[in-house]
């Protein structure tokens, strides 16, 4: 039964050390900030949560507790990173589009507010 | 060429500072059996705490921290009384708007947790890394989080005021009561309990816990007060 | 076996760290910035709990559950400065 | 609208003692007497001026059906999140960066708060999605590879399988 | 061990890369977030050494109080640190 639980703690923690390697390469290589927001979340959401579950199935004492880490960071993560992507917006820094304008429905909210201050 | 000159005149006069310093022994002769041993040994055996360095931070240097403790109550007094200059009304506020609905809710729920990790930090300070200081950083940064998420939300001058003044009291009560029965400030007069429980180490969790309020109170008005001035 | 999959795992984790510094020192806005620190707190994060296996040590996990929460609030904090807020 | 009513005081105290000793106990991880009861105590003390911000759900969050629906929401979600790695490891690798984002938005049905969060937080975590920001009951999504404009279509692909669940459960 | 040590060097290279940035770059709130990349190295660094008091008191202070301070502090006074409109803000309210 242990031998199992370190196969997989093991197998966790190589995935998730793959995974945190490929957000980095992600926010290194995206073109632009909404981008690397996507790859830089995703990627090191799962893989913190995957390296520190595999540490818990390593040492099974230690589980409970890894398991409030992985509750925190799957609440906290997305958060900062969603205040980020609006942060970003606000100060005017529009997203890349491959397809053109019409593919960003979030700018009329903002030329709705302008037309409102400036009338 | 002025440079060089006023480079060269530091360098003799370092030389010469680092020459004097080499030769000074700082008392090298009383550290020969220094203190390390006294503290190494007695802290798990004496007191029964888990975490030597709360033991001397707390008990056999706890003047120290009690001078820590003012200094950083005065700071935050002395940078209250420049900041606030009492003419903050309500409506007034320096947080300009609330964020999103994501970010308010989302601390509505991660707020009690902070507190209470905070709280769980100062608790365990003899058991586990931390301790009073760094379980009020943690309780003032909770609320930063609500103060920086809701432009209307306020914490009560007065409340901070009395935990804080509160706190520092029973600190101070505590050394006085174990001066009256040993001899020296913060001497420990309470049962020490068995090396690892929760209630062990004697009056080391009680000053932790005081001392985690009066930071934690000292921080968040400091940060309230510097949120909501502006020029 | 066991040794060496920490090490690879460590090993994968720092270039992650310096693939995020070198964001950092090129990303042209300060957002860029920020999304750097937000995943190097992540990162961290995972490594300091990894540390503390390898030292077999228990309590070091309190640190990582610290630094998970309050680097969040950091990160929220660059945020609401940029969104204008502060 | 019976659902956005806001729970009684009482309720919430209770919600709030509750999570906040389950918390506890995750922290400390043991059963030891004295452990117990302090955490009792300091949750206790919590709750009385915390329990205000627990306005998400009524104590009916812990009937057995609604265990089961959270239960297969956990799942859901963790597949998603499996499935958003994987693609973005395949964008990130290949050589191309086969991307073509933009902004969609689309409309919920949920009522509260507190389940338009959770529905944010699971849009961020899942494939070629962030939830950008939220007005009302529209949620506007930088996704990474637009595959419709359309608010329905948009809303069919990133976030009925979500909806579908939380809707049954707050 | 070789392993621990090539990190620790790692580490430090990268702190102090860090520090210098912090110092050298002219638009202020870069140099914060650098800060914060600091006290996050040095963090994971103190642990490796294993202190880890020291430790849990840089991430608890140096991540997120001395951020909002600094934040505080540019929002009171400017952004950047040697610029024309800036010189012209201060010889202004200089002449006040």
């Amino acid at each position: 039964m242990n031998h199992i639980l370190e196969i997989i703690g093991l197998v966790l923690l190589l995935i998730g050390g793959t995974f945190l390697f490929l957000g980095g390469l992600g926010i290194l290589r995206m073109p632009d900030t909404y981008n690397r927001l996507q790859t830089g979340t995703k990627a090191t959401t799962l893989g913190g949560m995957s390296v520190i579950l595999g540490v818990g199935f390593l040492e099974p004492d230690w589980l409970i507790k890894t398991l409030v880490l992985v509750i925190f960071i799957a609440l906290s993560n997305p958060i900062s990173s969603h205040a980020l992507a609006r942060a970003n917006y606000k100060r005017k820094n529009y997203p890349y589009l491959k397809g053109g304008k019409e593919y960003d429905k979030y700018r009329e909210v903002y030329q709705k507010e302008e037309e409102e201050e400036t009338a | 060429m002025k440079r060089v000159l006023v480079i060269s005149i530091l360098a003799v006069l370092g030389a010469y500072l680092a020459e004097a310093l080499f030769q000074l022994d700082f008392g090298r002769q009383f550290f020969q059996n220094g203190v390390k041993d006294f503290y190494l040994i007695a802290s798990p055996d004496k007191l029964k705490v888990a975490n030597v360095i709360t033991a001397i931070v707390v008990n056999f240097r706890g003047f120290d921290t009690l001078g820590e403790v003012t200094v950083l109550f005065l700071a935050t007094t002395a940078m209250g009384s420049i900041l606030y200059k009492g003419r903050h009304k309500l409506g007034e506020r320096a947080v300009l708007f609330s964020a999103s609905k994501i970010v308010t809710t989302g601390s509505k729920l991660l707020f009690p947790a902070i507190i209470l990790l905070g709280a769980y930090v100062f608790i365990h300070g003899h058991l586990t890394p931390g301790g009073g200081f760094q379980g009020g950083v943690i309780i003032a940064t909770g609320f930063l989080l609500m103060l920086l998420a809701y432009s209307d939300y306020s914490v009560s001058h007065v409340v901070l005021s009395v935990i804080e003044s509160l706190a520092g009291i029973t600190f101070a009560t505590i050394g006085l009561l174990g001066m009256l029965h040993g001899g020296t400030f913060l001497q420990n007069f309470m049962a020490t309990g068995v090396l690892n429980n929760l209630l062990s180490g004697g009056i080391i969790p009680i000053i932790y816990i005081t001392i985690g309020f009066k930071v934690g109170a000292e921080l968040t008005g400091l940060i309230y007060t510097a949120l909501n001035e502006k020029d | 076996m066991v040794q060496i999959i920490i090490y690879i795992s460590l090993g994968l984790m720092l270039t992650g760290i310096i693939f995020s510094t070198l964001r950092f020192v090129f990303g042209p806005t300060a957002a860029d910035r920020t999304v750097a620190l937000d995943t190097l707190t992540t990162i961290s994060m995972a490594a300091l709990v990894l540390l503390a296996l390898v030292y077999k040590r228990y309590i070091y996990i309190d640190i990582a559950l610290v630094y998970g929460v309050l680097g969040f609030i950091g990160v929220l904090v660059i945020a609401r400065y940029l969104e204008g807020a502060l | 609208m019976e659902k956005t009513q806001t729970p009684s005081r009482t309720a919430s105290f209770i919600l709030a003692w509750l999570i906040l000793f389950l918390t506890w106990l995750m922290f400390t991880s043991t059963f030891a007497t004295q452990e117990v009861v302090t955490g009792l105590i300091t949750s206790l003390l919590i709750a009385l001026f915390t329990s205000r911000f627990f306005t998400c759900c009524n104590l009916s969050i812990f009937s057995p059906v609604k265990l089961l629906y959270l239960i297969e929401y956990l799942f859901v979600f963790l597949w998603a999140l499996i499935v958003a790695n994987l693609d973005v490891a395949r964008r990130v690798i290949s050589p191309k960066l086969p991307i073509n984002p933009g902004i969609v938005k689309f409309k919920t049905k949920l009522t509260t708060d507190f389940s338009k969060m959770v529905l944010a937080n699971s849009i961020t975590l899942t494939p070629g999605t962030i939830s950008v920001d939220i007005i009302d009951d529209t949620y506007y999504i930088h996704w990474i590879d637009v595959k419709s404009l359309d608010p329905e279509e948009a809303k069919k692909d990133i976030a009925d399988k979500f909806e579908r669940i939380l809707l049954k459960i707050f | 061990m070789i392993f621990y040590i090539i990190l620790i060097l790692l580490l430090l290279a990268l702190m102090v890369a860090a520090a210098i940035y912090s110092i050298v770059q002219k638009d202020l709130l870069y140099a914060v977030i650098a800060t914060g990349v600091i006290s996050l190295v040095l963090s994971v660094l103190y642990l490796i050494l294993q202190a880890p008091d020291v430790a849990l008191t840089e991430a608890a202070i140096g991540v997120a109080l001395t951020t909002i301070i600094f934040i505080i502090t540019i929002r009171n006074t400017v952004r950047y640190e040697d610029d024309e409109k800036n010189r012209q803000k201060i010889s202004k309210s200089n002449k006040k």
